[in-house]
């Protein structure tokens, strides 16, 4: 079976901490993602989202609070909008734009978080490997 | 004993909620254009009707009926058409409720389920040949089909 | 002179011509000629143009879109319910995109083929999105005219007279589609009837409901509601009342016979239009143009005598 | 390159029963990257620390990875044992490779190719880092209080008591707010004067505090720590260093105006203390009001004053201060009677608000604490109270509960009983909400012992009909509409913001809900906290509260800045922004984003700069940032792409 390798950008305060309850709480999950740690998901700069999949994700997450919760007041509301220019961008190289999930997951959601990684998982599978002429090349 | 109780269990209304977010309420919200949730019985539609002396159901009570899905009851009263349309409710209303576009919409119900309430036979020749236009129009198009 | 399109609606060419007569003559004195739009046709009466049917508004938006193709960007009506349907209609083409589109796309549907539009123009022109202004006369007055003016302009013959104003249901709501005045606590009849140097008098039910149509469905609720206003403005000071809405001065005026009888020791009120009171705060006085012989309740007890006497020697009642 | 060593935890079977640690060490011993690794079965424990520490000596290295718990756990442990083997802390950091990791997979193969990735991802995270110190912000050991309500009191008092210097600004000519306009307070009944004066003077009289009234907070500028405040203090025409109070002057003032204090229901002069118990006891002269101001004539009051106190060319004094917070206590208005329309828009004289109210039942009121109407000062022998005017409804008014008017009430209605033996009060009302200690049984106490009649419906319409006022109102209980011929009626009308509040946050650079009240930090865990650091709130002017509330928020605000203000100078963490400038494209777009205010232009080099006491490290200035000019420190976007793709790389 295709394993999809996907990279998770987790803001500290709600979606990483989500994590982590999924952990303590023993919620088993599809190992696909590794997930790194930012303080806020304003932190993700489209850049990185296309760095990961020319490095061979097949599948990217952003992590952040639910509206209104925002650690930092609004970055949420900025990386909702970020993403959706992004999903635009990302559909122009080639890449089906349902590869890249946006989830508020807050720090009481560890089955949230669970089932979000098990559905991406299982969603990008279907998908099968990301072919990126990109990536090629630069292999 | 018995037989008692069993009046007492009728009078109570049977909640279901194929009742309480049923069809009906749908279609009352539909028809008027109107959030029938949004209203929190403050009673202030009721409170301001100028009608309300002449009605059966006040006009809080028809809202609160509507939420718990009594269609029956509430075609069946006369509150539906007494209201005059006035809009006193709708500029009362906390909620922004076009309580008069909810009677409306009970209206055409009643008016699709039922024969008219009111038709050209029921007015008076006299009046017929005087009233200005708008009291005529409004009337037939209130409360006939 | 300045031309102002006027719709003068249904009942003011045939129940209600008293109010157009004075209102057309009075207009002149001011300066203003009022003149009928060609052709209109009924603005469809019912208050409330519900959400879900648009057909309620296709008769209001077709004039009022005919209009603006014609050049003019003002209207002014006189009736309550003309005026709140058509304002209303107007306010829905300027903030409802669905309802603009789905009204206008109707109006196009149905639009006789003109081969003579240029092609890149299948449509003919543009969508109708609120461009016309509806005046109620009496906005008119206050807004373009002005009070002060007016005050200027009329003699003193109603100085000091005690008028009620009554505002009745549809003139002022709903709030936020007509946007005439405060619904709650208005100003604009009080202030035009000072302007006509007779005396305001404020009581409760001026903004209360007279039962509109209920006069045809539930005449004696209707009598009840009547039987309050009038009695209220009378414990004020009233000597009459006066009224804007034909529909008004049926159930107050026409109907105090009825009233009488639903409600002992009740007592004549005299009932006028707000035109009638300003023709004749302008020196108007001819019984054709007042149309005095259309009422049923003596405007003795405003007017005095000798006033009524002159004026109503003849009157028209068309319908009659 | 760096010497990185990584230190891989069991954690009992916790981490080994699923991840095969001792492959994991076997692999990244090959890393080229990393220049030692081990494990152990508890690093957090006494030996597994000890470990580290000498790991870190004898093999020299640079920075350590810790395999093991979440950071949230552990993070402080390790860097501190990091800095005591002499690297410095920020050279620390973990991979969690048990929350995200061992517990929540099963498949041994899997979980520990996933715990490779993530060891090595953080492996190039430590690489980029950089030695840090915290940032050390000094600090200005002093306190500003705006607004001298019984809130403002309460704070600028406990940061006194604690030995600290406050200033305290009111922009009346007295302190004490809307409490000093209080009858008695619910649910006790205590008299408001009575616990509050004794506030007051002590406030004033309080070695520690500096009272400025009748003055404004001109303007702020600064940081958390270091603020510059510019205090403009309105001239009170008068010398209050050498007036005595006499209240001479003000005896003899020919001109009159409502008294604000006491709702219009009595008339001040020009000159004038807004209260016999006003602190400072010294008069002001509106001098929007006073005949001289206005047409030259009258100078009466300087004609009386036995002193020459009266200084009709005084001119307003701004007074320059540092201080290193802020608490906000600016309190509340009530919503016009005006505003009510439906209620007779404020011109129906018998009815009146509850402030208005207050007045009448104050002993020290225009009335001495009898109940008389406004308009012809009759006993009222019916009185209707209205609940929820202009509260609660989003449609034309405020959409918020105004949370103290159905315990006000209660007490209106109670006290009313209390002075009008006689006397029917009635109260509509939509719920009544009681929450606090003791309230219910205040409200089962109204209801019951004395007799008030609740009726459970909104007022529509209110009209004055010779002596009376008609109230329609309905029960919705029994469905029957109420009208009532009142003597008086009183409106709970809703507690609004202050109307200058906008001008004041445009000032200090704070925030406000869209219902013009002060925005706090987290709705939960910082409710004192303003978003901007180093503002505190307490009181009303945060949103509708009671005084016991305003207090305990007030006591809240004043230890977070006793907390602050207790060292000279606070750390801050340096995980902050900062800007290459050789890059910077001077676009501005890191400024507009940054929630904190952080980010500054520097006009003479024409870059944008990081103020690293304010920024808070989330990093949307860093992504915003169209020319990679704004980095995060140990998080660039360099770090960012080699942790990208060791965790894609080969486990
Ligand atoms: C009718 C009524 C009855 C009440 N009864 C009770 C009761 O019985 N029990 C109870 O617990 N609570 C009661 N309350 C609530 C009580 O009044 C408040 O909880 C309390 O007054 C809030 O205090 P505060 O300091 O936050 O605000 P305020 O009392 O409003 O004080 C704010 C102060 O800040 C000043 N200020 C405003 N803006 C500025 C500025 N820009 N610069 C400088 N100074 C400024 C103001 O002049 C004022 O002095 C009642 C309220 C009302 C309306
Ligand atoms: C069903 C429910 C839902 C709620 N939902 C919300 C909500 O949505 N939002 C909200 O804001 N609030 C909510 N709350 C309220 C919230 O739970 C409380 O406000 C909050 O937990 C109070 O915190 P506390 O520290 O005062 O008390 P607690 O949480 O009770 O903590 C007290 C601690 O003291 C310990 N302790 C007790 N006695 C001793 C002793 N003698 N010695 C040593 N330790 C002792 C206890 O073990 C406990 O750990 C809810 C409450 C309930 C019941
Ligand atoms: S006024 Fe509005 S909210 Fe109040 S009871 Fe009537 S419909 Fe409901
Ligand atoms: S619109 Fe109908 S329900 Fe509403 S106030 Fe008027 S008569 Fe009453
Ligand atoms: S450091 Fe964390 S993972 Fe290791 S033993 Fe301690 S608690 Fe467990
Ligand atoms: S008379 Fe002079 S001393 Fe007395 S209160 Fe007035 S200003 Fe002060
Ligand atoms: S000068 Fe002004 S303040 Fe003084 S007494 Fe005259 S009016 Fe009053
Ligand atoms: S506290 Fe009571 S009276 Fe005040 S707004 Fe809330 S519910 Fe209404
Ligand atoms: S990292 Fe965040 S807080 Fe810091 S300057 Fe950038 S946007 Fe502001
Ligand atoms: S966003 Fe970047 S380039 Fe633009 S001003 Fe800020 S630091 Fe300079």
């Amino acid at each position: 079976m295709f394993e999809p390798r996907i990279v998770c950008f987790l803001c500290k305060w709600c979606t990483s901490a989500g994590a982590d309850l999924a952990g303590t709480s023993r919620l088993e999950y599809a190992p696909n993602g590794v997930n790194i740690r930012f303080m806020c998901s304003s932190r993700v700069d489209p850049e990185h989202v296309i760095w990961a999949f020319r490095q061979g994700a097949d599948g990217v997450l952003i992590g952040g609070c639910h509206p209104g919760d925002c650690h930092y007041q609004d970055g949420n509301y900025r990386t909702q909008a970020r993403i959706a220019l992004l999903r635009n961008l990302i559909e122009d190289f080639g890449i089906d734009p349902e590869r890249l999930r946006l989830e508020w997951i807050s720090a009481a959601e560890g089955s949230r978080f669970a089932e979000v990684m098990d559905e991406f998982t299982e969603q990008l599978r279907e998908k099968g490997p990301l072919t990126l002429a990109v990536r090629e090349s630069s292999r | 004993m018995d037989d008692r109780r069993s009046e007492t269990e009728e009078q109570r209304l049977l909640l279901r909620k194929e009742a309480v977010r049923g069809e009906f309420g749908l279609s009352v919200d539909e028809l008027s254009g109107q959030h029938l949730y949004a209203c929190y019985q403050c009673g202030n539609c009721s409170a301001g009707c100028p009608l309300a002396s002449e009605m059966d159901i006040l006009p809080s009570m028809v809202m609160r009926l509507a939420q718990l899905g009594q269609k029956d009851e509430l075609l069946a009263s006369r509150t539906i058409w007494i209201c005059a349309s006035c809009f006193q409710c709708t500029v009362r209303c906390p909620r922004g409720i076009d309580i008069q576009q909810v009677m409306d919409a009970l209206r055409q119900m009643a008016l699709r389920e039922k024969v008219d309430h009111f038709g050209p036979d029921d007015i008076d020749p006299g009046l017929a040949a005087t009233v200005p236009q708008p009291g005529l129009v409004s009337a037939y198009r209130k409360l006939s089909t | 002179m300045i031309n102002l399109p006027y719709y003068p609606g249904c009942t003011l060419k045939q129940r209600s011509s008293h109010l157009e007569s004075s209102a057309i003559a009075a207009m002149e004195k001011l300066g203003v000629r009022l003149s009928e739009i060609d052709p209109w046709t009924c603005c469809g009466a019912v208050p409330p143009p519900s959400s879900e049917r648009i057909m309620n508004l296709i008769a209001p938006v077709r004039m009022l879109r005919a209009l603006r193709d014609s050049g003019e960007n003002r209207l002014v009506t006189i009736c309550d319910f003309c005026y709140n349907v058509l304002k209303r209609a107007n306010h829905s083409m300027r903030t409802d995109d669905l309802r603009r589109k789905r009204v206008n796309a109707f109006l196009r549907e149905n639009e006789p083929v003109r081969d003579y539009l240029p092609e890149e123009e299948p449509y003919g022109l543009p969508d109708y999105s609120g461009e016309v202004r509806v005046y109620h006369l009496m906005e008119y007055i206050r807004d373009e005219i002005g009070y002060e003016r007016l005050s200027k302009e009329v003699s003193g013959r109603l100085e000091g007279m005690p008028i009620a104003s009554y505002y009745g249901c549809v003139m002022l709501r709903p709030r936020k589609e007509i946007e005439l005045d405060d619904p709650e606590n208005p100003t604009i009849m009080e202030a035009f009837v000072s302007a006509l140097h007779a005396t305001p008098v404020p009581y409760p039910y001026r903004t209360e409901c007279c039962g509109s149509y209920l006069s045809v469905s539930a005449p004696d609720a209707s009598s009840r509601l009547a039987a309050k206003i009038l009695g209220s403005a009378r414990d004020h000071g009233a000597k009459g009342v006066v009224v804007s809405c034909p529909l008004c001065f049926y159930n107050l005026e026409s109907r105090q016979e009825q009233i009488a009888r639903s409600s002992p020791g009740f007592k004549p009120m005299p009932v006028i239009f707000f035109t009638q009171l300003l023709a004749i705060a302008l020196g108007i006085d001819d019984p054709d143009v007042l149309g005095f012989g259309m009422h049923r309740t003596s405007l003795e007890g405003l007017l005095g005598a000798s006033a009524i006497g002159a004026a109503s020697g003849s009157g028209r009642e068309k319908d009659r | 390159m760096k010497r990185v060593g990584v230190f891989v935890c069991h954690c009992g079977i916790n981490i080994a029963g699923t991840v095969d640690v001792e492959r994991v060490v076997e692999v990244l011993r090959e890393d080229p990257r990393i220049a030692y690794a081990t494990n152990y079965i508890y690093m957090c424990s006494d030996p597994g620390q000890d470990m580290v520490a000498d790991a870190i000596r004898e093999q020299e290295l640079d920075a350590v990875v810790i395999a093991a718990c979440s950071p949230t756990l552990h993070e402080t442990t390790f860097r501190n044992v990091s800095a005591t083997a002499g690297i410095n802390p920020y050279m620390c950091e973990i991979a969690n490779i048990r929350e995200q990791c061992s517990w929540v997979h099963t498949d041994v193969d899997r979980a520990t190719d996933k715990a490779i990735r993530i060891i090595r991802s953080i492996v190039e995270k430590v690489h980029g880092n950089e030695a840090l110190e915290p940032i050390p912000v000094p600090v200005t050991r002093r306190a500003m209080v705006i607004g001298g309500g019984v809130g403002g009191i309460q704070a600028a008092l406990d940061i006194a008591n604690a030995g600290l210097e406050v200033i305290l600004v009111e922009r009346e000519p007295s302190i004490g707010g809307h409490m000093a306009q209080l009858s008695e307070t619910f649910p006790t009944l205590d008299c408001s004067q009575c616990i509050l004066t004794p506030k007051m003077v002590e406030v004033s009289k309080h070695p520690n505090v500096r009272l400025m009234t009748y003055s404004e907070v001109e303007d702020v500028s600064g940081y958390v720590g270091n603020f510059h405040v510019r205090i403009r203090r309105h001239a009170p025409s008068v010398n209050w260093s050498t007036c005595t109070g006499c209240g001479d002057c003000m005896e003899k003032c020919p001109s009159k105006v409502p008294s604000e204090f006491d709702r219009g229901l009595t008339e001040r002069g020009a000159i004038y203390v807004p209260f016999p118990q006003a602190v400072p006891n010294k008069p002001v002269i509106d001098r929007d009001a006073c005949i001289y101001y206005r047409t030259g004539k009258c100078r009466l009051c300087e004609k009386v004053c036995q002193i020459g106190a009266i200084v009709f060319d005084q001119r307003d004094e701004i007074v320059e201060e540092d201080v290193g917070a802020i608490i906000v206590a600016t309190g509340y208005d009530t919503l016009p009677c005006a505003d009510l329309g439906e209620y007779g828009s404020g011109e129906v004289p018998d009815v009146i608000d509850g402030l208005a109210f207050e007045r009448l039942l104050s002993a020290s009121g225009p009335t001495t604490g009898k109940v008389r109407r406004p308009s012809d000062g009759k006993t009222p022998k019916e009185v209707v109270f209205v609940q929820c005017a202009g509260s609660r409804d989003p449609e034309r008014y405020k959409a918020y509960c105004s949370k103290i008017c159905c315990m006000y009430t209660a007490k209106h209605a109670l006290l009313y009983k209390h002075r009008v033996h006689d006397g029917q009060p009635y109260i509509f009302y939509i719920d009544v909400r009681t929450g606090g200690k003791g309230y219910e049984e205040f409200y089962h106490r109204t209801e019951e012992e004395e007799g008030v009649v609740y009726l459970r419906g909104k007022v529509s319409k209110i009209f004055r009909d010779g002596d009376k006022s008609v109230v329609w109102g309905t029960d919705t209980l029994t469905g029957r509409n109420i009208e009532i011929r009142a003597d008086l009626v009183v409106l709970a009308t809703a507690i609004v913001s202050q109307p200058g509040v906008q001008d004041l946050v445009r000032k200090l650079k704070i925030q406000v809900d869209k219902d013009g009240f002060l925005s706090e930090a987290h709705p939960k865990l910082r409710p004192v906290e303003s978003i901007t650091t180093g503002f505190y709130l307490a009181g009303c002017a945060q949103g509708p509260k009671d005084i016991p509330e305003t207090v305990a928020q007030a006591s809240g605000a004043a230890s977070k800045v006793i907390g602050l203000l207790a060292n000279d100078e606070m750390q801050h963490d340096p995980t902050v922004a900062y800007v290459d400038e050789d890059l910077c494209g001077a676009c501005r777009i890191c400024i507009s984003v940054c929630p904190y205010d952080a980010r500054e232009f520097d006009e003479e080099k024409g870059v944008a700069t990081v103020n690293e006491a304010l920024c808070e490290g989330c990093g949307a200035c860093v992504a915003a940032c169209g020319c990679g000019a704004t980095q995060q420190r140990n998080l660039t976007d360099g770090q960012i792409r080699e942790m990208i793709s060791a965790s894609l790389g080969e486990a």
